[in-house]
């Protein structure tokens, strides 16, 4: 589909704005609805989207599958590293309230970089599915 | 309370049914994973549905609201949904692997392939 | 050693010859010395035990918790101590005999042999010693898992279906009426220990509930050949003939009725089963087993099958004597474990000498081999005149004490079995003498087995009279099993 | 201070394994991790288990928000018992793989294989840890996605086909099991176990509470294969990893149990599982129907890893007729098997691994004369084989006492027959290996002089040591069971 002009201008132009929204629903999950499982699959599908219309290859050098794994694996350490960090500040495994001198602060510390995590892990996973599947058989590109 | 007071019950009973004659009535490896998620999707229906208060929004505190939905039962269809999807990737994974493997993704010719092969060793 | 130390040495000794056996696997010197020595610690470990148990002591060890309230424990009694001197002194004669015979025969596996046989015995102490059933029963079926090898030893067809006869009939009723029976028991009296007077004294059983009880252990404890679960032994006359000799005539049948007489005096009590007649059918099974397996031996024509279902009828005579429930009686039983071992591994020893020397296998083949082999056929004598109970041989004693019980129960049909069963003894095992002496010999030339198996069953067959002369230790003890 | 924090640790700790595990990716590196985490949560089990001995059970909460809002991590008498077990087999299960996985899987999955080994111990650790049901729904999915893929990675292209079949019955078990949690929801407005237990009793609508029963309980006998529901148990464990059906045949199906006893009686409780629904009727009859047909096909079999496979189906059988007595001796022998067969299965298991690797395959060809050329470990089958069939002296002759004292305690001396009847086909099975093994002349099939490497037979081997140590020692096993059967039928309304 490389050779599709209005995908390629319309990918180009679409991306960026994909990932912007991504982050936008990450962090202001906070207050509206959102949170990182969203934000994850919406910048995930803003790479398979990149895939989709510059093939494969292209895509597995924007996001090549090391960084991808270590992501998947990334994310889940910060979500659990939060969870110990409450226990190594005195509180109960995952309590966010030890975090901070204020515990309201400290449940917003703790949800904001849990969520960090929750997005980090489901881009890596969403990309990782896609590239298992994408990679089988005949490649996008010859199609 | 009428039979279709609460028609979302009959909405998930139906997909559950559904779902599940699916998966065990039809051969085709795809066909028994669709099945299996139309399953899955009747159980987030039957969670979502009771939250929803008529005339209630959501739980965010502010002025001049007084009804809130209960947020819990969207917490955990999420939980749900991420189990869901990962089911359904890893059953595609072993289904791709399957086919690659027999060259089929008909139930009844693989468990022939095997039979043939466990025969003829 | 204390006496908690040569408890333990009675069951490890024998279990760490096993391990050395296995080790000097490779030398058959070594092994066979390895063997002999274990043997003879053994016996002396179990001599240890014998002063102090005369003097009314009760040594005992309790190590693990097997279940709440049940350790695996060990307490010496008289009864127990007998049995552990019968079967670890003629292991001492019946090691001898095997290195003859196994060398004799040129068997294979025969590490194995030697291995199991060691387990076996471990096994046996732990039955002779356990203070309660539950330990009872784990060296009980460990006895049989031990000496499967032994049986299919050849690991032909015919040792395959004698194994699976033999550990079907000893496992499925061990594991389908001794296991329910002692659960049961456990259930009503919350305790398996064994107890003077009975352990269900108190538990205010009746006769129907009783009887069943009694019923379930007597037929549960299959090793004890009464009729219909005395398949296995026949069966498993499959072994090498040292296995039958010390195991199918000392160790495991002598288990088994070990166990009756156990279950008899120490579970149900002699006095309760008295009182309440829950045991009044016990004779006559006992009865019909001794004459029955009689017959069948009169019929058989292959002496080591003919010694098998004397065997079994012997061993119901055991279990007859027990059943009178009148404490002579029950001093019977005792010695008679002891009189009837040594009579039977003389004759075992002989059927296993004439193998060897001459591949002869059948009654009907024994023409005039007293001959040939003097020893081995006097010996075979002095076995059989044993257990028709003629004088001077052990074998009298205990059918006189028998006699004495049952003069006092007053059971006089019992007294009948007894004379018919002496009579068809007498029938199946006078014409073997009386052919072997005094006819012809046909066949081959051939001489005496090979040395070692004539010394050990001399040495059994002495003992078979001597024991006739000196029965004070034994009687003794047996004695003191009936409190008298 | 880490003691209070050991419930929540027992199961973080593998669970945070299993990432760093995918960023080192270096299998010896891998291995040491997975070993490492499987260790600490043995070590951490034993120690809570102690700890609620001593002093009763031991609550957590999670993110510090109290019960019923937060998920409770709740370590009592049962669960700690069943901690024990779960993490003491993933260590047993990852030690073997240093050698077993390595010659079964190709260099780049064996990371992999780690991973979900951690995953699936943490899940499994974690269904049996926390007080909350949808929680355990979580951790129930992802015991259940890793070993899904542990399956897949078998050699032979038939176990893709079995982790499908897998994956699809444990995820119509799993989902069933979520929509009775859902409907106990709507009824009572709460997740965490201990709480529905109390507001159960006030609640106006029972059909939707017997609805949850009846959803719950199809949903957990799929998990558990209880007959008839077993059919993806055989294929599964037959031609997954040796290591992988180790772990499976001996935690898998014993954690789905304790699922069911928790909802059975510390949930809906007796009155409502024994007498407004027959339950105990239909398991019972389940039960018997599943222990004389599977091991009646366990004879006939010539693979020996499905041979075993159709035992565990058989064994399950008498785990659920001790559920289904409902008594103080029936769940103590109930929870006891729980325990005794994990070990047994876990060892024997693990033993023919070793035969497949130096045979290729454990069939009845390829143990012929196994006696002379691997002596160790077919001396441990015959142990472990032992205790299957419950001779005294195994751990397999407890729980058979326990159950045959249920039985007559309760007046049923046929069932006490029907036990210890069908305790005699696990000896017709067994002995089939037994006199193959020692009877039978070495074939082609078999493999040369020579046992498995050492870092595999040392942790069978001691499975099998376990198998007789719990039968002679069992103050531990039988006091932790008695405890925890008093705990289920106290904990009633």
């Amino acid at each position: 589909m490389k050779r599709q002009m209005v995908l390629r201008v319309v990918g180009k132009l679409f991306i960026p704005y994909m990932l912007l929204f991504a982050l936008y629903v990450q962090f202001h999950g906070d207050f509206g609805p959102g949170g990182g499982f969203q934000a994850g699959v919406i910048a995930a599908a803003a790479i398979i989207f990149y895939a989709l219309i510059f093939g494969l290859p292209a895509a597995r050098r924007l996001a090549p599958d090391p960084i991808v794994e270590a992501m998947v694996a990334l994310g889940v350490l910060l979500f659990a590293g939060v969870g110990v960090a409450g226990i190594v500040l005195g509180g109960n495994y995952l309590d966010y309230f030890v975090l901070d001198g204020d515990p309201v602060a400290g449940q917003h510390r703790g949800i904001f970089w849990v969520e960090a995590g929750v997005g980090i892990t489901v881009t890596g996973v969403m990309l990782k599915i896609f590239y298992m599947f994408a990679g089988r058989g005949r490649s996008l590109d010859e199609r | 309370m009428s039979a279709f007071g609460h028609y979302s019950y009959w909405i998930t009973v139906l997909l559950m049914v559904a779902g599940l004659y699916i998966v065990i009535a039809r051969g085709n490896l795809i066909k028994k994973l669709v099945g299996l998620s139309i399953f899955q999707t009747s159980v987030y229906l039957l969670y979502i549905a009771p939250g929803k208060l008529i005339g209630g929004t959501a739980p965010i505190i502010a002025d001049g609201f007084r009804l809130y939905t209960n947020p819990l039962p969207h917490v955990l269809i999420l939980t749900a949904i991420v189990v869901g999807v990962a089911t359904l990737a890893l059953g595609l994974a072993i289904a791709v692997r399957i086919r690659e493997a027999y060259g089929s993704i008909e139930e009844d010719e693989i468990l022939a392939a095997d039979r043939d092969s466990e025969g003829g060793a | 050693m204390s006496a908690a130390g040569l408890i333990a040495a009675s069951l490890l000794v024998p279990a760490a010859g096993a391990a050395g056996i296995a080790l000097a696997g490779r030398w058959p010197n070594l092994r066979e010395s390895v063997t002999l020595v274990t043997a003879v610690t053994l016996l002396g470990c179990v001599l240890g035990l014998l002063p102090s148990v005369l003097d009314g002591g009760r040594p005992q060890l309790f190590v693990l918790e097997m279940l709440p309230g049940i350790a695996l424990g060990f307490r010496v009694e008289p009864l127990g101590m007998l049995f552990a001197l019968v079967a670890s002194g003629l292991w001492i004669v019946n090691s001898v005999y095997s290195i003859g015979y196994m060398r004799g025969n040129d068997e294979e596996h025969q590490t194995r042999f030697y291995v199991c046989f060691a387990l076996a015995l471990a096994a046996t102490m732990g039955i002779a010693f356990s203070a309660n059933l539950l330990t009872l029963f784990l060296f009980y079926e460990m006895l049989t898992l031990v000496t499967w090898p032994l049986v299919t030893h050849h690991g032909d067809a015919e040792a395959r279906a004698g194994g699976r006869t033999y550990l079907g009939v000893l496992l499925g009723t061990s594991i389908l009426l001794l296991l329910p029976a002692m659960i049961a028991t456990w259930s009503v009296a919350g305790t398996l220990e064994f107890l003077p007077g009975g352990l269900l004294r108190d538990a205010g059983l009746s006769n129907p509930a009783l009887g069943g009880l009694l019923a379930l252990y007597m037929f549960g404890i299959g090793k004890a050949a009464l009729m219909p679960v005395h398949r296995w032994l026949p069966a498993a006359m499959v072994a090498p003939t040292p296995v039958s000799a010390l195991l199918h005539a000392v160790a495991v049948v002598k288990a088994g009725v070990f166990t009756v007489v156990k279950v008899i005096v120490y579970v149900f009590g002699v006095e309760t089963l008295a009182e309440v007649r829950a045991a009044d059918w016990l004779p006559v099974v006992a009865g019909f087993t001794i004459l029955a397996a009689s017959v069948v031996a009169l019929r058989s024509n292959n002496l080591k099958r003919r010694l098998a279902y004397s065997t079994v009828s012997q061993l119901s005579y055991v279990v007859l004597a027990a059943a009178v429930l009148v404490p002579i009686s029950i001093a019977a039983a005792a010695f008679h474990i002891a009189a009837h071992a040594l009579g039977k591994i003389t004759l075992f020893f002989a059927a296993g000498a004439i193998y060897t020397a001459a591949h002869k296998t059948e009654v009907s083949q024994l023409d005039g081999i007293g001959r040939r082999m003097p020893w081995t056929m006097a010996a075979f004598t002095v076995g059989a005149l044993s257990l028709i109970g003629i004088p001077p041989c052990v074998g009298f004693v205990s059918k006189w004490l028998m006699l004495q019980g049952v003069f006092a129960a007053e059971l006089w049909s019992v007294a009948g079995v007894l004379l018919a069963s002496t009579v068809l003894n007498a029938a199946y095992f006078l014409p073997i003498v009386y052919v072997a002496f005094f006819k012809a010999p046909n066949g081959e030339l051939h001489g005496e087995a090979p040395l070692p198996m004539v010394i050990a069953l001399s040495a059994t067959a002495v003992g078979t009279v001597a024991l006739f002369f000196l029965p004070e230790l034994p009687l003794a003890l047996a004695r003191s099993v009936a409190g008298l | 201070m880490t003691l209070a924090h050991l419930p929540a640790l027992v199961v973080v700790v593998p669970l945070l394994a299993a990432p760093l595990v995918v960023l080192v990716r270096r299998a010896a590196a891998a291995w040491a991790i997975a070993t490492a985490a499987c260790a600490f949560s043995f070590a951490a089990a034993i120690l809570l288990s102690a700890e609620v001995a001593a002093h009763g059970p031991m609550s957590y909460h999670l993110g510090n928000w109290p019960p019923p809002w937060g998920i409770e991590y709740r370590v009592d008498a049962l669960s700690a018992f069943v901690l024990v077990l779960v993490s003491g087999i993933g260590t047993a299960s990852a030690l073997y793989a240093w050698r077993s996985a390595a010659a079964e899987l190709s260099r780049d999955q064996l990371y992999l294989y780690y991973v979900m080994h951690c995953l699936c111990v943490a899940g499994l650790l974690g269904m049996t840890v926390t007080g909350d049901a949808f929680n355990l729904f979580v951790f129930m999915e992802i015991a259940s996605l890793s070993s899904y893929v542990l399956i897949a990675l078998g050699r032979d292209r038939r176990a893709l086909l079995a982790a499908y079949q897998y994956l699809i019955l444990g995820t119509i078990g799993a989902t069933f099991y979520v929509i009775g949690v859902g409907l106990l929801y709507l009824a009572t407005g709460t997740l965490n176990i201990a709480d529905l237990a109390e507001r159960l009793p006030q609640t106006a609508s029972t059909r939707a509470v017997l609805a949850a029963l009846a959803f719950i309980t199809v949903g957990v006998s799929l998990k558990l294969a209880l007959f008839p529901l077993h059919f993806w148990l055989p294929n599964a464990y037959a031609y997954a990893p040796s290591a992988v059906t180790a772990l499976l045949a001996a935690t898998a199906t014993k954690v789905s149990v304790y699922v069911l006893l928790r909802f059975y009686f510390g949930v809906f409780g007796l009155r409502l599982v024994t007498e407004t629904l027959p339950m105990a009727e239909i398991l019972l009859v389940l039960s018997l129907i599943a222990i004389v047909t599977a091991s009646l096909v366990a004879l006939w079999q010539e693979n020996l890893k499905r041979l075993f496979a159709y035992s565990s189906v058989a064994q399950i059988g008498y785990i659920t007729l001790g559920v289904s007595m409902a008594s103080p001796d029936g769940l103590t022998a109930a929870v006891v098997h729980l325990f005794n067969h994990g070990i047994t299965k876990g060892a024997l298991f693990l033993l023919l691994g070793g035969v497949a690797l130096r045979a290729g395959g454990a069939t009845m060809g390829s143990v012929q004369g196994l006696g002379r050329r691997m002596p160790l470990t077919s001396l441990a089958i015959v142990i472990a084989g032992l205790s299957l069939i419950g001779v005294p002296g195994t751990a397999g002759f407890v729980s058979k006492w326990y159950l045959v004292l249920g039985a007559i305690e309760a007046g049923r001396w046929w069932l006490a027959g029907f036990v210890v009847a069908t305790s005699l086909i696990a000896v017709a099975y067994v002995w089939r290996f037994v006199e193959a093994a020692y009877l039978s002349e070495p074939g082609p099939a078999t493999p040369g002089r020579g046992e498995a490497p050492a870092a595999m037979l040392a942790p069978a081997l001691a499975l099998a040591a376990a198998c007789v140590f719990f039968g002679l020692q069992t103050s531990w096993t039988v006091g932790s069971a008695r405890r925890a059967a008093e705990l289920l039928l106290g904990g009633v309304p």
